[in-house]
């Protein structure tokens, strides 16, 4: 391994200890090794989405003369201008270009990815014995109850309270559900990246195998 | 020290307590392994009878999208089935267009730079692959969906491998014309392009599929199983050490599963002791009033 | 004539995945930059016919919702003119006057950090539903002499928040609340961000923690570095790989959509109080087509999937 | 300036690109395909100057304390003002980003700790689940039965001990929290709706224009 690589895997070693140290204390070194993380994370994304603009823009701009180009530019400068106090509203210009292009993405699949499939799969019969129907019922009631729980303006009068109130309470619990399961889920993902971080020291740097 | 002491202590543990113990149980597996048995599961077993089945000599096409830090979550499977081929006498072909960083299974260093190892030296190196006969790294070629269409269309659009080698030159880029020549794609899931692969190497060429990616990600790709799209999956950690326990070339993943196992169950048995002792002190006050 | 291979027509359509994410990822077919007029001759023979329709296949009940469910926000809007809503009570988002008192009464400050994605993101309107939220938040935390940190993982925000400080500072006549250096870009490396984060809690000591947004990874350090300083929590977020944290361990949570009308709730404008009233009746038509969808698929018939895929 | 200029017309382009992006999904014309097209490169250009004005920010802020020398807080932030301009600086010169000290300091400064504060979660998610994973009503209790299942799923000796985890966390996943996801995410198609057609309409604009 060359010199840069060597010396790169101590500065590793110590960084990820010093991570660990935060689960002790709240300390320096901690602090210290995030402050420069932060410093070069941001230096770096940085760094290569100019990189992106000079390929992407300057370099048709300056070499092939396109002009369309000078637009995104000047809106992007006027994004820097905001540094200035004086120059602030101008930036509004290219923030309400990113948030139309967001809002127009988001919307235009939102209700095929998130709705009109959703309910496809909802009321699709899982099989006819009788856990599947079983199941089938979860899913469409679970559905249904879990829709119904996030009614706004619906008030119920009289009979209809305790309907609504189980329904809807029924709705949260399906809900909680899904979130109970997620959790314990994740735990697997996460304890095998901590599994990798403890083998590495464990085995390369101590030896322990 | 009377029973209420006892519980209120308890449920009032110190973070710094669990955290201790999670350490201990993770290491102690890690140092000196239990050999837990590891169930397998259908995914994982009918991606390992694909490979099995596919005949010697046939090549097999790596989609190489990954990220060093998730090294654990895809790194293990994808070392257990390199090592799958070789033994079952496969040729495998390399190929990124999602993730520009380009790093690649041979190249060891990715183990040292995702932080996981100090040894550039992966499994697979013990093998005796022969660069260009057995294997070829074609390297990063950017442009996402549109790249994987222009390579399903012509695969010689990588004019060189990644280290400057021309196409034509390489022995085994010479049995490769149309992705039909391919018997498999292995394809490295960390960000759900699954269905932009499908899309050009499947829907077109019908390609059979095997995935690697995150464990969160496993549901949402059950359905591609159900339907057949996928000769199979692995997912996270435990697939991994399963596919290992397949080939029967136990390493990282295998040795990994006990701790797996020792921090599910102390998070089991937390739980169980945080309700427990939540209800017993949740009868006294109702004892009290 | 370039022929494109729609999407409805393969394999991959008819299988229902979990996940939104994954979907999207399906979503983007080559038919974005379609040269052609595409067919509406069913799913099943698509790719060959051609037809003079202008609305892509298989994404025409898409577009009817869509515009179904735009008119109906639309006419609530218009009907809140006219007609007082009333609004189930969100105690998430009246827990915001909680925390203000709080963080008033201990002389202390609030953090809050409105997400992960950026402005131009599938995910936008969470940022911009953490900003609306922001934007009230702002008013009644400077009215009652209350800074408000928030630390940011996306630059592209910076601007929002800063014209958001200033406004509500002008309008509560409190000029000296207005400070810039309370807006903290920690870089957009999650876990470099928490890093920040940690060091500002550990030396400013906010009483309350307010997380709003899309979220990843971090928003479990995030609510967990809450409660090490003790901090009041509300956190929201339509993320669903990240709503099971904030609903374990912070003290109030807005759920998947709550978010989206926090801005409207706390407003209190009528208009949008009817808009919401349009989300309901949105709702109502979703409740019939999922019943008429298991009544269909209960006497076998495939009619209500074939509907969706047109 | 005027309102006009300041308010205005900001919110009237995020509705006419807005429309025009939906607009581009749905109906085949290649003239909105090719400005939404343009459209995206722009975004992506606009996008690396928030980057600067990201970096630009943390600079200025964290000088301030550099210079004030603030107590508890100048150490920090000298390293992250070191770090941008280190990283700007090798960033800067040819050959660019492809420089071999960036690569450097991606792996060795950047990765490690961002895989391990990752792999740190395993630590949060474990004592929370203990402090705070308690079934203190109904609904809670679903959330801890649901998680306890999936843990077991999920740990080979336990299923080695009992296939039922398997069985009972595969019945959880794919059924009742599948029912509660579907419902979660409809929620957030018809929140992203409302909210989209709200700022379209200039009703809701207090994060655009801080309320004015």
């Amino acid at each position: 391994m060359s010199l840069p690589d060597t010396i790169g895997m101590w500065i590793a070693v110590f960084g990820t200890l010093a991570c660990w140290s935060f689960l002790y204390k709240d300390n320096r070194v901690f602090h210290a090794v995030e402050s420069l993380f932060i410093g070069t994370a941001a230096a770096y994304q940085m760094v290569y989405a100019l990189d992106a603009v000079r390929t992407i823009a300057i370099d048709p701009l300056v070499l092939k003369g396109q002009i369309v180009y000078v637009i995104p530019l000047v809106l992007g400068f006027l994004y820097l201008a905001r540094v200035h106090p004086k120059f602030s509203w101008p930036s509004r210009y290219p923030i309400a270009l990113l948030i139309g292009v967001g809002f127009g993405l988001a919307t235009r699949t939102v209700l095929q990815v998130n709705l009109l499939r959703q309910i496809a799969s909802a009321v699709t019969i899982i099989s006819s014995d009788p856990m599947g129907l079983f199941s089938t019922l979860v899913t469409v009631a679970g559905t249904l109850g879990g829709v119904a729980y996030f009614l706004f303006t619906y008030q119920p009068k009289g009979g209809q309270e305790r309907i609504f109130r189980t329904v809807t309470r029924f709705g949260r619990i399906i809900l909680m559900v899904a979130f109970g399961a997620m959790y314990g889920n994740t735990i697997l993902g996460r304890a095998s990246l901590l599994i990798g971080r403890l083998q590495f020291i464990l085995w390369d740097f101590l030896h322990l195998r | 020290m009377s029973s209420q002491d006892w519980l209120t202590r308890i449920s009032k543990l110190d973070a710094r307590v669990v955290f201790t113990l999670i350490f201990i149980l993770m290491i102690i597996p890690l140092v000196s392994p239990m050999g837990l048995p590891i169930p397998i599961s259908k995914e994982v077993q009918s991606a390992f009878n694909f490979v099995e089945s596919l005949p010697k000599g046939s090549i097999v096409y790596f989609g190489n999208e990954y990220n060093a830090p998730a090294w654990m979550e895809l790194g293990p499977s994808y070392v257990a089935v390199l090592k799958h081929l070789k033994t079952r006498g496969l040729r495998f072909v390399f190929l990124t267009s999602f993730y520009g960083e380009a790093l690649t299974a041979t190249d060891g260093m990715i183990k040292v730079r995702a932080g996981v190892s100090t040894n550039p030296k992966l499994g697979v190196e013990e093998l005796g692959l022969v660069y260009g006969k057995d294997f070829v790294d074609l390297g990063y070629l950017p442009g996402g969906e549109s790249a994987l269409a222009a390579f399903a269309a012509n695969p010689k659009v990588v004019k060189t491998d990644r280290y400057g080698n021309a196409w034509d030159s390489i022995p085994l880029c010479q049995d490769i014309k149309t992705p039909k020549d391919f018997a498999l794609c292995v394809q490295l899931d960390p960000g759900a392009h699954l269905p932009e692969y499908l899309r050009q190497f499947q829907e077109t060429y019908g390609l059979p599929f095997i995935t690697i990616t995150y464990g969160v990600t496993k549901s949402a790709y059950i359905p591609y199983i159900i339907s057949g799209q996928l000769k199979g999956m692995m997912a996270a950690i435990d697939s991994a050490a399963q596919y290992e326990q397949l080939i029967k070339k136990p390493a990282e993943a295998s040795a990994g599963m006990d701790a797996v196992s020792t921090s599910h169950m102390l998070a089991a048995a937390l739980m169980i002791i945080g309700n427990v002792a939540f209800f017993v002190e949740k009868q006294r006050g109702k004892g009290k009033h | 004539m370039l022929h494109c291979r729609h999407y409805a027509c393969t394999d991959s359509r008819k299988m229902i995945s979990e996940h939104s994410w994954s979907e999207q990822a399906l979503d983007r077919n080559c038919c974005t930059i379609a040269q052609l007029l595409l067919t509406l001759s069913g799913p099943n023979d698509c790719p060959e016919k051609e037809a003079t329709v202008l609305i892509i296949a298989g994404r025409v009940v898409q577009f009817v919702f869509l515009l179904v469910f735009s008119v109906a926000i639309v006419i609530g809007i218009w009907l809140g003119g006219r007609r007082k809503f009333a609004l189930r009570r969100l105690p998430a988002l009246e827990a915001i006057d909680e925390a203000v008192g709080r963080a008033a009464e201990m002389g202390r400050p609030i953090h809050y950090n409105p997400g992960w994605y950026t402005l131009d993101s599938v995910e936008a309107p969470q940022t911009v539903a953490a900003l609306n939220i922001l934007n009230e938040l702002a008013h009644k935390a400077f009215k009652a002499n209350v800074p408000i940190i928030t630390t940011l993982i996306r630059p592209d925000v910076i601007p929002l928040v800063d014209d958001i400080y200033r406004n509500a500072a002008t309008s509560e006549a409190k000029p000296e609340m207005y400070k810039p250096e309370n807006i903290r870009y920690l870089s957009g490396e999650q876990f470099a961000y928490f890093g920040g984060v940690a060091k500002i809690f550990g030396v400013e000591h906010p009483s309350a923690s307010i997380l709003m947004g899309g979220y990843m990874a971090y928003s479990l350090l995030m609510v967990e570095l809450g409660v090490r300083h003790e901090c009041f929590q509300i956190a929201g977020t339509a993320s669903w790989h990240q709503i099971p944290f904030f609903a374990a361990l912070a003290d109030y949570t807005l759920i998947s959509e709550e978010l989206f009308v926090a801005g409207a709730y706390l407003s209190q404008d009528p208009h949008l109080i009817g808009s919401i009233f349009g989300q309901d009746v949105t709702r109502y038509i979703t409740l019939a087509l999922g019943l008429m969808g298991i009544a269909l698929s209960a006497v076998g018939s495939k009619l209500f999937f074939d509907f969706l895929k047109l | 300036m005027s309102a006009f200029m300041k308010r205005d017309v900001p919110l009237l382009i995020v509705t006419v690109v807005g429309v025009t992006v939906m607009a581009e999904y749905f109906f085949a014309i290649k003239q909105l395909a090719d400005g939404v097209k343009t459209l995206t490169e722009w975004v992506s250009i606009i996008f690396g100057f928030t980057l600067a004005l990201g970096a630009i920010n943390m600079v200025i802020i964290n000088s301030r304390y550099v210079i004030r020398r603030a107590k508890e807080r100048w150490f920090d932030s000298l390293l992250i003002v070191v770090g941008v301009v280190a990283v700007t600086i090798a960033g800067f010169i040819p050959p660019f980003t492809r420089h071999w000290t960036l690569k450097w300091l991606y792996d060795y400064i950047y990765t490690p700790p961002a895989g391990t504060l990752y792999g740190m979660l395993t630590f949060y998610m474990i004592s929370a689940a203990y402090r705070a994973v308690k079934a203190r009503n109904l609904e809670s209790a679903a959330f801890t039965l649901s998680a306890f299942f999936l843990v077991m799923k999920n740990a080979p000796i336990a299923v080695s001990a009992w296939r039922g985890f398997t069985d009972i966390g595969i019945w959880i996943s794919d059924v009742p929290a599948a029912a509660g996801w579907r419902a979660f995410y409809i929620g957030a198609a018809i929140g992203t709706v409302a909210l989209t057609m709200r700022t379209f309409l200039w009703r809701e604009r207090g994060a655009i224009t801080g309320g004015e």
